[in-house]
């Protein structure tokens, strides 16, 4: 009988046709209104030099066509809500559905960013109460909201940094880097018209103190650095690390997109950092869209604070005596904000995003918030020791550390060798077993690495499957390294020709 | 687990990775955690504190805009499918939303006549910045010069970062309404001009003449920026033009102007307002620039059987490959609310976008000439309009507008406190979607023209007269 | 390569677990309120015999376990947002997301059924516009929107004639139905206490009217009657049968299931019948939710108004002068429902379900209500000649007629004759195709009947599509028999044993 | 296409078969089509026209209750793969539909007591119904009794549908709110008797000594319904009980307490308030009920691999088979509405449902003493109570409501309006759910409280005195 099943998966043999393909001339959802103002001139109302000749070839389908296409594609996706997504440094954590309905409500998501300020005073106090729990959560106590994502909010933390040394009379050239950084830190650095310096990393995963000692000169802005880094490590040296920037007049960057691992336990602020962006859509679980939304707000200590991007939300005793208000401060004359350098996007923020971090926030509590990390942490933990059973360790040993914190990186270096499957294999096969694959061939500085976040809101049961899916495409790989070369074969599509797509890149649909 | 961790206790994983000194002694001082109900129920006590377009018939606009978004949107982006995923670094089991992107992509090449679009960047004045390094990546130049018809919020982020990649920043005024294109030519003619930026409609609403501006950047050569500019000197600026997507069903395509970069809010695509965001930038440019673009872009490709499939491609520009070599530092991006865009396209539909197009051409029409024909209410510029204009009131643009708002009705934005200019004192913007009906615009014109009225009578009053 | 591929597709490696078998001790996801009243001794709340000992053994999930079992069991449903789904006698129309969100609006889904009128004026304005649009819509006046379903409007219906005849001082005890009736009918003359009389179908597919006339006598309380009727056909002589059931005194019952091939069209008033129920989950689109809710309001004549279930909404002038307002009438001293034969369920009806079907009304409007089913009948006959073409026709003939209305029945006869498949395997095997088979087995008296009601918002191509399907099984059975027999291969689990199954029950999860 | 179909015109489909007598010449009276966003804000504006709970602090009940519905109901209920296919004929693409109809027979099994459920049934007082007729096809009796504590709706839809199969409906009456057990005793022990049923708690909120009924209506006899009844001569009643889910948290399961028949309103478990439907009724039995049930039932077995499956079973009971000999006319029943409870039921989870039941007896027990203390309020009964309880104020109820309302505050049911009993004149039924906070409760006792004191003054002054 099985010859008749055709070795493809449903989902493969449902071939890729984009919406351009289908459709029918003449077909439509939307019903405009009807033109219900006195007829003008054409020509009046545009004159014909400004007007498009043809309409873009936008399709041209039905209400449930589109429908049926874009149901029909999303079943062509993994998500979170169908399985473990243990995507090191992602912090792919449970999305709660409230957060969804929140944001949805029309007070929210129907409320006009120019509404006068007494027509948003509920949205102006949650950003107030977010600002403040974000400044308690880092230690760092002025909160700006704008940045759109982390690597927005590292862009406007290299800012704030060379601002703050202006404003000093100085013009610092470098910033410092570990070789571990996620690549947004350098890319930042360029952006923002800095250079990157590389501090080496020590045999125990952390910041090679002494290579930063000595490239830590009065021309270093700045060190970037994220901790516990993207080995999963806390550097047991941070308080050393921030007196040696310190020393030389440099601020400190945190990365905030594995703060998962410390809500609670240990702020930014108190080991010593100046400026922090947070990931809303990591630790503070706003869905990923696919790719985004995010938000990243940043923080910052006192001496940031007057070059913070502006607006940011006060509270104000309302004029009329009758309680508190809360305003959107645009230009300040004083305090935060004050030399402001300036915006970094329309209007205040993703303010969806911020409803959603609020949300969790108000659910979780100071309690919960604490509890997400050790759970995340202990999950990691657990994890890590599940595969450093047989036959796991000997070929994917733990590129540092015994223990980690809320994410750990192992080396498929031993695996290449004895076993001739990589780590892109093995990512490849557990795709056959309906699990994502973690975070490959990052950080660099690890072997054929493989980067595992579990995050907090799986179960036990979970991880151990996964534990065992690891351990079985070892043990067939050991028996036959096709079965992994090959990875995968359920999915919609097998593996993809990266190199042909980025050779003759074809972007776009061809139309007819 | 703590047994198969090998430790005594959950503290002792801490203890022994935080040093003491930097551990939190203490409970964060935030309040104790709630159930769902509870907290629902102050999240929406919080929004019951907000007026939303739901509660006032609202002109608001400048920059994001209030127009129906279909249902259908709404269901596919809570889809857990697209709702819950990252970025698709897996292309095997991210078909759907790398699908997605590359019909985003051609949605948008066909709105701007553009023939490359990136998969979004964040929104649509953090896309201009993004344009304006990219110009000077592509042409190592020193200066952007931008029309003042520029959204504000534009012309304010290119600033901030234009300090960041060291670049100067020269805004060039309008005349009547719409860049003056002579002062236009002369700044885009110094050299080390990199990028000349202007916005169609312009931030007055007013329709600029694209093709003539993308001309006299060129210093009057036609053809794309690989033209040397008039100068003589230097490669000629890249063209940058934001756009309002929504009017690009009526507009003339950016492409076909002989603008090189097209960006844009992509908020009016579909996307609710959600007090700002997120949205999307959308971001489309000729073919010279795709290895130099920002963000995320998607590409077909076939499969190890030969199947059509789609990956993440250029990816030599980004910052996970390239680092501090990077075109751009963007990861997270707008994956999400670009769905949101590409499904309204679909749904609008080639004759919709061109319909709706219409149909806010001559409402806006109407109501401007309704409008100004109020007392102390004339129009600030001439130019055609598509969808907003501005006015000037013979009156305080706050106090009329405070009047408007106590009747339900929000008359649109104030200018000057937009663009801090003191020429657009007593500037009112006003916004139409397909949303504001002849009703709408006749009930504003009452309730406006007596605020008006009031205010003006308030003032000789005030004035002691 | 393909060794390597699991006989099995990647659903039906995922072997079904129930939420039962998930979770651990302990494990939740709700978070019940505090207590905030001050504690009572428990025996006073509740005496210790009236208490439950041991708490019943629901689950112990987390919201992400909960959310990952539902979303993952959901794949393995097929539903009309994926595919093509030709239901016959379902109207399986696409169901537009206006009406959930519409349906949605706290205004319309947390109204309390008991809230005051003067606090429900839009909800009871809604029920009144939909009791004039259906009253419209089938000529017949007087509306309850009371039945729940199709079969409680038939219920409905059937004691109101009934009551009608009771209230003459006549017992009848006869209902005549047609062999072609769907099973409702006749479980429902049973349930209101009356007897199925079997009226003969002719040779063109309509009521024999002989038979019929034979059969009229003075103890016939009533005939029900599906027009369209099940076999997609108008009967022609429906003015004549009218008149046969009314000249001895008996009430004619239109089965409106099949309404999706006449609104605007033709009615059931101007056909001569006294009360239709509506399926609003069919001809309304209420989303079908993988068996209801649906709604089954009833719309009947002048004669039969005063019997009416109650409560129904009237318009009245508002006391204060203040325009109209709206009323439920729960006792009627005079009119539709003065002798009302009672409730037939809690409160209003499926309000819900009002608001979709309304909305719906309010988007087509009347012409767009023609033209659903005029395209809806357009479609049915394309897709009847597509599947007239060879190789089809010889082995799946229509059953009856050259033209059909909404749908049409083909008779799997020849083929299981011809080819050794029988309409079950060709249904099995469509599953593989991605298509939902049409209704199989129905109606009885056409020999391995197949169904097939494509409705007005499928496009060309997939009527295409689907007829192509057809005819590649038909052709791959006339080459391999065992392959149909076979099917379903790729579906989440393969034929099930039904047999099995009721032979010895397993109706639930059997709990440690 | 009308080519393939052989004619010349749309037209002639329709004059071929569609008799002329009874073809429509004209167009439908109904306003003209409308596009999306039109239709949305006409549906809204009826919405805003509505007073939801939402906007009004409400202690309304009486069957249907304002529980808080988890948001990831409303996504699973919202997914296209749950929403939109229909009864699951197909199993081998309906798994999903199918297992969560096998896990909700099994939660409602659990929480019952009963080793029997089907799939649901319409909602409440119709699962009332058709347990008298499943009744009446088990032992053929031709006598129903019922406790005058079921809900009113109850009653009248078991009266409406008895006359259909031919039953007689007795109403036996209360003694200080709950059933009268002798008089109970005694009609059921009245030849012919088929079925007894009773609420619990009843329509009163008052909790029934279930056992002692169940066991009344047989005569004394314990066990289950094939004893014999009292009277010696036919079989025992079926011992049908009307269930609140939301309760049986605490309550001892009905299964526990001689009942042979649950049955109940499904709205509290998950599903919103909607006006009163659709929801579902549960109905669960013991065995030897199972061939009688009426509507769907999922049962599990194995497909041609071994692998564990889903399917519809005992279908010989249903009317697609059985066509009139059916054991119900079923079809369309609430499967979307039944998943929405066994979601709710995994949420609440089998603590969570215990610590539920104890806040609402501990909030619904403060209330009630709470407002019986206020002057010209009494308790209607002294029974135990639930969730919900009955007052008698010494005012017109309708204007001591009307007072209420004004003040943004539903106090509750106006039990006469419902129940039509003289001797629930000035009955107030008072319902409390987990949104009903402590804050909420003290405000109903201030507010209620000055409008009896109001109204008594009133009726005090308008008597003349
Ligand atoms: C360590 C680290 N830093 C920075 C970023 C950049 O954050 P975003 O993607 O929000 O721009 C990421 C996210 O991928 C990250 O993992
Ligand atoms: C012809 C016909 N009559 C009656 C019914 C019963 O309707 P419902 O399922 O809504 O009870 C159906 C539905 O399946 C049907 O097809």
């Amino acid at each position: 009988m099985s010859a008749v099943v055709a070795a493809e998966t449903p989902q493969q043999r449902q071939r890729a046709r984009t919406i351009f393909q289908k459709g029918a001339p003449g077909r439509r959802a939307f019903v405009c209104p009807e033109i219900d103002v006195p007829a003008v001139d054409a020509g009046e109302l545009l004159p014909e030099r400004f007007r498009r000749a043809e309409p873009p070839r936008l399709p041209e389908v039905s209400e449930p066509e589109i429908v049926r296409h874009y149901v029909g594609i999303s079943k062509r996706n993994f998500d979170l809500d169908s399985g473990f997504y243990p995507l090191g440094s992602c912090t792919m954590k449970h999305n709660p559905r409230l957060h969804e309905r929140a944001a949805a409500l029309p007070g929210h998501a129907r409320l006009h960013p120019l509404q006068d300020v007494g027509g948003a005073q509920g949205a102006l106090e949650l950003m107030w109460r977010l600002q403040g729990a974000l400044g308690e959560i880092s230690g760092l106590p002025h909160v700006s909201l704008q940045p759109s994502a982390g690597s927005h909010g590292e862009l406007a933390g290299v800012l704030l940094t060379r601002a703050y040394h202006e404003d000093r009379g100085q013009r610092r050239h470098k910033v410092l880097t570990p070789d571990t950084a996620h690549g947004t830190n350098p890319a930042t650095v360029t952006m923002a018209g800095l250079e990157v310096v590389k501090v080496a990393t020590n045999a125990d995963g952390g910041v090679d103190v002494e290579d930063l000692r000595a490239k830590a000169d009065e021309d270093v802005a700045c060190l970037m650095l994220t901790n516990p880094n993207t080995l999963g490590l806390f550097d047991p040296n941070i308080e050393q690390i921030a007196d040696i920037v310190h020393a030389v007049g440099a601020t400190l960057y945190y990365d905030g997109a594995n703060l998962n691992a410390v809500m609670g336990l240990s702020r930014p602020g108190d080991m010593g950092f100046d400026i922090v962006h947070f990931n809303l859509h990591k630790s503070f679980t706003q869905p990923h869209g696919g790719g985004g939304p995010g938000s990243g707000p940043i923080a910052v200590s006192e001496r940031i604070a007057p070059y913070l991007p502006l607006p940011i939300v006060t509270r104000v005793a309302s004029g009329n005596g009758s309680g508190a208000g809360f305003e959107l401060v645009e230009q300040a004359a004083e305090g935060p904000g004050s030399k402001s350098i300036g915006r970094l996007r329309g209007f205040h923020g993703n303010y969806g995003c911020f409803v959603r971090a609020y949300a969790y926030i108000c659910s979780l509590g100071a309690d919960g918030l604490k509890d997400a990390s050790e759970s995340a942490v202990l999950n990691a933990n657990y994890l890590l020791a599940k595969l450093r059973e047989a036959p796991i360790a000997e070929h994917l040993p733990a590129a540092y550390g015994e223990l980690c914190m809320h994410e750990f990186v192992l080396s498929g270096g031993p695996m290449k060798r004895n076993l001739q499957i990589k780590t892109l294999d093995l990512a490849k096969r557990l795709l056959d077993f309906g699990f994502h694959p973690p975070t490959v061939y990052f950080p660099l500085l690890v072997e054929e690495a493989l980067m595992v976040e579990p995050t907090e809101t799986e179960t036990r049961e979970t991880l151990d499957a996964f534990a065992e899916a690891i351990a079985g495409i070892l043990v067939e790989a050991a028996e036959d390294p096709e079965i992994a070369l090959g990875a995968p074969y359920s999915t919609p599509v097998r593996r993809l020709d990266e190199v042909a797509a980025a050779k003759r890149p074809v972007i776009r649909e061809t139309l007819g | 687990m703590l047994a198969a961790i090998g430790v005594d206790s959950l503290a002792e994983i801490f203890e022994r990775q935080i040093p003491e000194g930097v551990r939190l002694g203490r409970a964060l001082e935030l309040p104790a955690g709630k159930g769902e109900q509870e907290v629902y129920e102050h999240l929406r006590s919080l929004a019951a504190r907000n007026v939303s377009v739901e509660d006032q018939t609202s002109f608001l606009g400048a920059g994001m805009y209030d127009h129906y978004v279909p249902a259908l949107i709404d269901m596919l982006m809570e889809r857990s499918e697209f709702l819950t995923p990252y970025t698709p670094y897996q292309p095997e089991i991210s078909q759907g939303g790398l699908q997605v992107m590359f019909e985003y992509q051609t949605a948008i090449s066909e709105l701007t006549g553009l023939p490359v679009s990136n998969a979004s960047v964040y929104e649509g004045p953090s896309a201009v910045a993004a344009a304006g390094y990219m110009a000077k990546l592509h042409n190592g130049g020193t200066r952007i010069v931008v029309s003042a018809g520029l959204h504000p919020h534009s012309i304010q982020t290119l600033r901030t970062t234009a300090h960041g990649y060291e670049m100067e920043v020269v805004e060039v005024g309008l005349r009547d309404g719409v860049t003056d294109v002579e002062a236009w030519r002369e700044a885009c003619a110094v050299e080390g001009t990199s990028a000349a930026v202007f916005a169609q409609p312009n931030f007055y609403g007013a329709v600029e003449d694209a093709a003539a501006l993308a001309e006299a950047a060129r210093g009057g050569a036609t053809g794309a920026s690989g033209a040397s500019g008039a100068s003589g000197a230097g490669p000629a600026p890249v063209v940058i033009c934001q756009v309002d997507p929504i009017t690009l069903g009526v507009l003339r395509a950016p492409g076909e102007c002989g603008v090189d970069v097209a960006v844009g809010e992509g908020q009016p695509l579909g996307n609710r307002l959600d007090f700002g965001g997120p949205s999307f930038g959308l971001f489309a440019a000729r073919e010279e620039y795709m290895r130099r673009m920002p963000g995320r872009i998607a590409g077909e490709t076939v499969d190890a059987d030969g199947r059509r499939g789609f990956v993440l491609t250029l990816q030599t520009r980004e910052q996970h490959i390239r680092r501090e070599k990077a075109t751009s530092n963007i990861c997270t991006a707008q994956a999400l609310n670009a769905l949101g865009g590409v499904v309204y396209l679909a749904w609008l539909g080639r004759r919709g976008i061109v319909e709706l197009g219409e149909l806010l051409l001559a409402r806006t029409h109407y109501a401007r000439e309704t409008l100004a024909a109020l007392p102390g209410v004339e129009k600030l510029h001439e130019q055609p309009v598509v969808r907003e204009f501005a006015l000037r009131l013979d009156a305080d643009v706050a106090a009329v507008r405070a009047r408007c708002v106590a009747q339900g009705l929000n008359p649109g934005a104030d200018l000057e406190a937009l663009t801090h200019r003191v020429e657009d004192r007593g500037g009112l913007l006003v916004a139409l979607t397909e949303r504001r009906s002849r009703a709408d615009i006749d009930r504003l014109a009452e309730v406006l023209g007596s605020a008006v009225a009031a205010e003006r009578e308030h003032e000789v009053v005030g004035s002691g007269v």
